[in-house]
């Protein structure tokens, strides 16, 4: 089913939209009217739909099959949160209006941001990040101001080898100079060597736990006593909260800062590559210096605090300041919260074991045909790391793999990440699909390893079956296309 | 547990494959001391759909919704009708369950929307380029400030005074910890100089001017010779623009010499959500691409030679480059871009400009209403779909004695400039397609009421 | 206007393809006399989706839907609680915009739901087949009445008193015209030996026996001796069912000896839409497929061996045997019956069994509250959610009463028998899981308070 | 994509719902517990949710494409009218509500009435037959009753060959002899033959206006001139209103009955097969004989008038009965007020006017390469009849262009059907169909045809691209199975 552009498609005279006429009135425009045309092709209703339901059927989704990206936490969108999410109280108020006429839209993120603080065990939350890297952000900030508001102008952050880009990116954004951390053999971060590294320079540790090999880090109450020992912070990313949702709280491991993507741990959908949400919760340390806006519960009634001086509370008024125009992600803490009370306590405890069940059980089912690079280390958590050792000698690789798990129906997992392990491929079936589904996967996986072995050249240049072929992504990085221009030809013709 | 498929039975033959005796072992790396074994206090045990259903409607009805009631709120935030089309399209579970579109031979779907949107937001601004979305209009001016400085190298930037409060407070948080100097003033509602004064403070040390138009006060204005002083001074013109709609009765941005263009898209098929999901647009010239934060979707052909979509120029990403990254960004508004790319497909060039004109006639109507009210003075010369006015007395209670008599007359300047004296009885009004007369009639008589 | 694509440059292009000088060229065969030339009187011009939407939200605020107010009306329509994923699924375009599936090569989508459909309906009803769905209980009742008279080849029908009225009517209304002989008894709610009486009165002449089970009134009963009545003198049991979620909790009517199961099937996965659209249910024996009305999906195999699904057995219909058909039925409720069929895998056995469990412990709690308000009596001895009460006055009243006081009560045997002095006291109360303990004191009081 | 049975996916201990505790009362089934295993499997949500969105996408739908089906009218389907039909004031309330807490649906029933009964001039409309085929019998119930009302037992009802199968059923379910009536050279019913059967043993004469040859009648009013003359009654298939609204009102032809399918003029979505709605608009004559129950503005408010008994006005008070249970398809005349406020008068107007130029565009761009069997009588109304004669002598015949029609992306067109016409190919476009929609359409359908001719071999069997190849419908009839039964070896294994 081949779709061509919208532009190729619509036309300036074509409108989907009915409108009542446009009252006469004296321009107030200040004579900025738009003359030049703006060429924007339109479709009549019926077209439009046809048009994205077909581009649609391009792409692969949850609702399709497993999608069983490590570290992405692909889980089921339940369909109640996208409901609650359109009540007309939560998705039509706007972000402005009087505080009195929004009474339910405050109590709801209050007692969402209660629950992420209990969940934790961490005495603050900060709601307003709009992502998880945006949280990673909001977490350093809060560490740097407190740095700050103590005169200590440390400037080096430690970051894993094997943490996601985003760690170091951030760490840079807020002006600090990066250095790695090594991994130890186990695949978890070298105490001793962490521990050597630490100084009155290093203003944070950034860690993942559980890690992006799939691991807990058991070292992690060591880490974080050497750390705030050398007068640092530990900043946790948060990425893989869902392994360990109500077994586990953060706040008892000595972290300082930790972000949430509630799509991750909370279901919200990934449509694609956003919206995401990063709520960020802090220890006592750096509470004073979350970021503003936020909801204070007083009495009976929901105050939205926006301003630093109207900070009554001394421990609210070193805020770092404001990280987003208005108030975080209100339509997905919707989802979360849905989530959350859908689950309740025994459900989040479930969907931590069961995530790790399942991890465990396509660790299990897999490591005689794929190198499971840590499995000699113990159980992983909620996903299972396999390197690529297998098709040593093919030519083969991990994308090779990857690509060719398209045409056997299945999205890839992850693939060379994380860096640590040599053509990495990372598994994470999550806590919403069932035996069944992962035991198709495990069979379409140990076929696909026998088959490759056998007739490499078969999968050289798969997909074969999937809307496209392998896409050439070096010819596009090289010479840009980024918008449709009309054909030169088609100019002439006319 | 609906949304777990487990059964006991599953759990126990797994836990057999695995080799562990029960759940427990798998957890055996977690210290004892973190072990959780009580429940969360106070959390309930699951419930069901009908009782979550309760919960929460529970709470949004406590909410007085902008559909239920006069309603003239703007700033940043718009109320505009979006088709049941719109909606029925994302919520395609192959939209909506997607992943970000990295594995391009099964995400043509969302990638083909992406350069759609990409031309779309670049032809909207009347830029060459555009990338595929951002989190909001805060960051993603704040990013185009960044971009600016990795251009220029400069790091003076200077803000015009008509811009949202909320999009500097972003910025002077992020630029908290950098070498970044920026510039700000309070606005003054008794002189429209501002773009004047803009232009003249610019120097050789200037990275970039950040301009908003129509302004956070509703007002419109010329930015071509704000664009000369800029360009004359080796500085670059960033134009914020926050109501979408106005990109169909204004001219171009790119028109006036704008270098950067950010701005909310949450105008066009997105919903007010109490602030979020938005979408931030972000559209410049193709020489600074390589400069640019965020996704960027772009055509090439596929092994047979067909034309694809991919993700592109990924070195300037965070998973590829990490701490040199030109972002620490990693997600985008992919589903809010794809309501805002079905929904500009349904207006076209002619809805986009009838509901742009629709919009400024009946803002026009509404000030000219407001106007006549005793005590009310209209500030805005010029404006789009939203103006300020100035009341006789102190606005933000004036705003809400209005709410309790059920208008939702706009938002006080006291609101965004709290403690500032000199705007305290500024009020900025919105109006947009959704207003009816009948509307209008009840927000000027309960302003008459209020200020009688 | 939005749905239709032709701009007038198409129009002129297509015209000038066709040969035509204009549009009213081609309604030339339209006699002078009957071409209409101006607009229908009253009619406004096209509207906006916001404006119909304000109409039309304007109406449905009318109306005191069942979510918003303590609720007890059965009946024959339910108010069960429909899973937001089933709501998800029959909006996916590929069911929704999708035709009768004479092509099955491309509606293997809706054939396989069909088929699944027809299985759990079966396995529901204890019966062996099942169609693929009828308009609603009411005409599958009549076209079971006819089956039967098509297999026994007689045409006397006994209709128990304890079938819906509505049902009974529209049975009346199609035999008006036809030999066969309906026999009906008005109700008598001081016995309960209608059932012993309808055995005594099967004879050899008689086609059919109609037994409805819970009765209208709520009442469950064994059929067994009722079926072995029939089946000595030659005569099929038809059994009708109007709560489908009452199959997880009784024996099934099949296990009783019913020969035709019929029922409206709009307590599974269907919203109460002010009685429509609904889901006529249909489950005979298998040696009676061909004599069954309405259509239905066999299995089958494509020309590469594949197992597929298909329309079957349609020579019995219709399109193919025009006036000898077994019905004149085309349409069934295909979207409904997907909607029954999501609903009833995501219940799957556990679930179905402990609504049905949950539906009946909530009802004995009420009737058991009810029983106790001052002249209250209790009729139904055996019920499963819906059971019938005599007040000490007339009902019908009293349901207004309550209605003023936010209490839907019941629905009132004058309502459904007008003019039976006999019956004007009684009311029959349904309760599903949908009711709160809150709603349950709302009923308790404002009853108190209305026959004090 | 491959999607196996509910039955050998799901499992009896699988749920998909969470349900409060069941409180412990005494059992008051008397007895009647269920013991036996229904034997129902059940899925998981996100299992439930996956499993039909697969099955979704081996389905063909208006969204995806074209549906070019004659008679059956697949127009677009606006998703307002979906989120209107849902408003809880309309979805959530029961029908035996005291009727003063349910103004509001009265009102819309009203108002919905109102317009078809100004849409097509007649006097009275009865809303509560289900279907097309349920208004036909409306109708000719009414027809039956008004004439024993009169003491009049004529026996006998004319229909033309070309109607709809619904038709003749119709008839002979209310007790009618059948006979045809001919078509004449020009695809029209024979007026002289009519004339000359015509009698007083004939009770009606259904007819199709438009007819099923996508002809307008001509000589509609002198049929029913000659028909009443004669003490019949006239009904008409209504089916094919859209291709007239708003031009030509049936109560200026004479008509004495018409059902209207809402899904076919005003955009209810089929829905795979249903559930569909089919008002029936009634003359002066037949107006006392309409069913119950109906609504009644008086004054300010609605009644609902149920019974017979309850009937003050003199002109309703012969109604023939009750349909169904409560009072129609409420959902199905949302949607359809919906659509026609969206329209308006200048809109339904149109409506009518693309209709008939996108079939007459249709009929124009083929008719050089297909026979159009009418088409020298004139222009079409809204769909184009054409038969197969082109592929005399190749073994080949409509079904095979119809399957080939998939392998092109194309839902084929209506087959064989009217039966006047040998090998009959109906293609009806529906007025929400673009130009280009209907060029691609006519592209492939020419060039399809060329190939066919040049390579007949090569389409005896197909489709080939389709989700399935030609499935066996003889088999199936012949040993119909019809509900899944566990494979006897699986059992054998247990």
């Amino acid at each position: 089913l081949e779709e061509p552009l919208l532009f190729e498609k619509g036309a300036v005279d074509r409108c989907g939209v009915d409108l009542p006429d446009v009252p006469e009135v004296k321009s107030r425009l200040g004579g900025l009217e738009r003359h030049r045309p703006i060429d924007l092709p339109g479709l009549s209703e019926p077209d439009m739909v046809r048009h994205y339901t077909r581009l649609s059927r391009q792409n692969y989704g949850i609702d399709l099959g497993i999608f069983p990206l490590g570290s992405c936490t692909m889980k089921h969108n339940p369909r109640l949160n996208e409901k609650m999410a359109r009540l007309p109280g939560f998705a039509d108020i706007h972000p402005l209006q009087p505080v009195d006429s929004v009474q339910g839209a405050l109590e709801l993120i209050d007692t969402l941001a209660h629950w992420l603080k209990m969940l934790t065990g961490m005495p603050e939350v900060a709601m307003s990040p709009k992502a998880g890297a945006h949280g990673e952000l909001c977490g350093m900030l809060a560490i740097r101001a407190a740095l700050e508001a103590r005169g200590d102008s440390r400037k080096v952050v430690l970051v894993p080898e094997s943490a996601h880009g985003t760690n170091p990116a951030t760490a840079a954004f807020c002006g600090y100079a990066v250095e790695n951390i090594p991994a130890d053999a186990r695949g978890r971060v070298d105490l001793a060597a962490l521990k050597a590294r630490l100084g009155p320079d290093v203003a944070a540790v950034m860690i993942t736990n559980p890690n992006t090999c799939g691991l807990f880090e058991p070292d992690m109450i060591a880490i974080g006593e050497a750390v705030h020992a050398a007068g640092a912070f530990v900043y946790c990313d948060g990425a893989n909260f869902n392994a360990i949702v109500g077994r586990v709280r953060p706040g008892d491991l000595g972290i300082d800062a930790m972000h949430i993507n509630l799509h991750k741990t909370f279901s919200t959908p990934h449509g694609g590559g956003g919206p995401g949400s990063g709520p960020v919760v802090f220890s006592a340390a750096l509470a004073p210096f979350a970021p503003l806006p936020f909801v204070l519960k007083q009495g009976d009634k929901y105050a939205l605090i926006e301003e630093r001086e109207a900070l009554a509370s001394a421990d609210h008024n070193q805020s770092f300041g404001r990280m987003v125009a208005f108030h975080g992600q209100m339509g997905m803490f919707v989802r979360a919260l849905s989530y959350i009370l859908s689950h309740g306590n025994d459900g989040l405890r479930q969907v931590a074991e069961d995530a790790v069940l399942n991890a465990n059980y396509v660790l299990a089912s897999l490591k005689d045909v794929f190198t499971a690079s840590f499995a000699d280390s113990g159980p992983c958590m909620h996903e299972a790391l396999f390197s690529d050792d297998f098709l040593d000698g093919t030519g083969l690789s991990t994308i090779d793999l990857a690509k060719a798990m398209i045409d056997e129906g299945f999205h890839p997992m992850t693939m060379y990440f994380p860096l640590v392990v040599h053509g990495a491929m990372l598994v994470e079936p999550t806590e919403t699909e069932s035996k069944a589904s992962m035991d198709e996967l495990i069979g379409a996986l140990r076929s696909l390893a026998r088959r490759m072995l056998a007739d490499p050249d078969a999968y050289r240049a798969a997909p074969y079956l999937s809307p496209r072929r392998r896409l050439d992504e070096t010819a596009a990085a090289r010479k840009p296309v980024l918008t449709w221009r009309e054909p030169v030809l088609a100019v002439a013709a006319e | 547990m609906r949304y777990l498929p487990l059964t006991p039975a599953d759990r126990a033959d797994m836990l057999r494959v695995i080799g562990a005796p029960d759940i427990d072992a798998l957890f055996a790396d977690v210290p004892e001391a973190a072990r959780l074994d009580g429940p969360i206090h106070g959390l309930t045990p699951h419930m069901g759909e009908l009782e979550v259903e309760r919960a929460l409607s529970k709470m949004a009805a406590k909410n007085l919704h902008a559909g239920a009631t006069p309603f003239f709120l703007g700033c940043g935030a718009y109320k505009h009708h979006v088709p049941a089309s719109v909606d029925h399209i994302i919520q395609r579970g192959e939209f909506l369950t997607s992943y970000t579109p990295y594995q391009p031979e099964i995400a043509q779907g969302t990638l083909q929307v992406l350069f759609e949107f990409q031309t779309q937001v670049a032809r909207l601004t009347g830029m060459e380029v555009a990338n595929a979305s951002m989190y909001d209009g805060s960051t993603a001016m704040t990013e185009a400030v960044f971009m600016a400085r990795r251009i220029t190298r400069r790091t003076k930037a200077l803000i015009s005074s008509g811009v949202h409060p909320h999009y500097v407070a972003v910025l002077r948080t992020l630029t908290r910890f950098t070498d970044d100097e920026i510039v700000t003033r309070t606005p003054d509602l008794t002189s429209d100089d501002y773009l004047v004064e803009l232009a003249e403070s610019v120097d050789k040390e200037t990275s970039c001017v950040v301009v908003q138009n129509p302004s956070l006060f509703g007002h419109v204005a010329d930015l071509t010779p704000l664009a000369e002083a800029c360009h004359a001074a080796g500085a670059l013109l960033i134009v914020v623009v926050t109501e979408a709609v106005s990109f169909g009765a204004l001219k171009s941005p790119g028109e006036m010499g704008a270098d950067i263009v950010v701005g909310e898209g949450q105008s066009i098929g997105n919903g007010l959500n109490y602030g979020g999901p938005y979408l931030g647009l972000f559209a410049c010239r193709e020489k600074h691409v390589r400069q640019a934060p965020g996704r960027l979707c772009g055509e090439t052909v596929d092994a047979d030679g067909r034309r694809g979509f991919v993700l592109t120029l990924s070195t300037r990403e965070q998973h590829i480059r990490r701490e040199k990254a030109t972002s620490n960004i990693c997600t985008n508004s992919g589903l809010c871009a794809l309501a805002f790319t079905a929904h500009l497909t349904l207006l076209g060039e002619v809805g986009l400009r009838k509901l742009a004109a629709l919009n400024h006639a009946r803002a026009v109507q509404m000030a000219e209403r407001l106007a006549r009210v005793p005590g009310v003075e209209l500030v805005s010369q010029t404006f789009f779909n939203e103006f300020t006015i100035s009341l006789p007395q102190e606005a933000r209670p004036v705003v809400r004695k209005l709410a309790e008599r059920g208008v939702l007359a706009g938002v006080s300047l006291n609101r965004l400039f709290p403690g500032v004296r000199d705007l305290e009885r500024g009020l900025i009004v919105a109006v947009t397609e959704t207003v009816t007369d009948g509307d209008m009639d009840a927000y000027e008589d309960a302003l008459d009421e209020v200020l009688a």
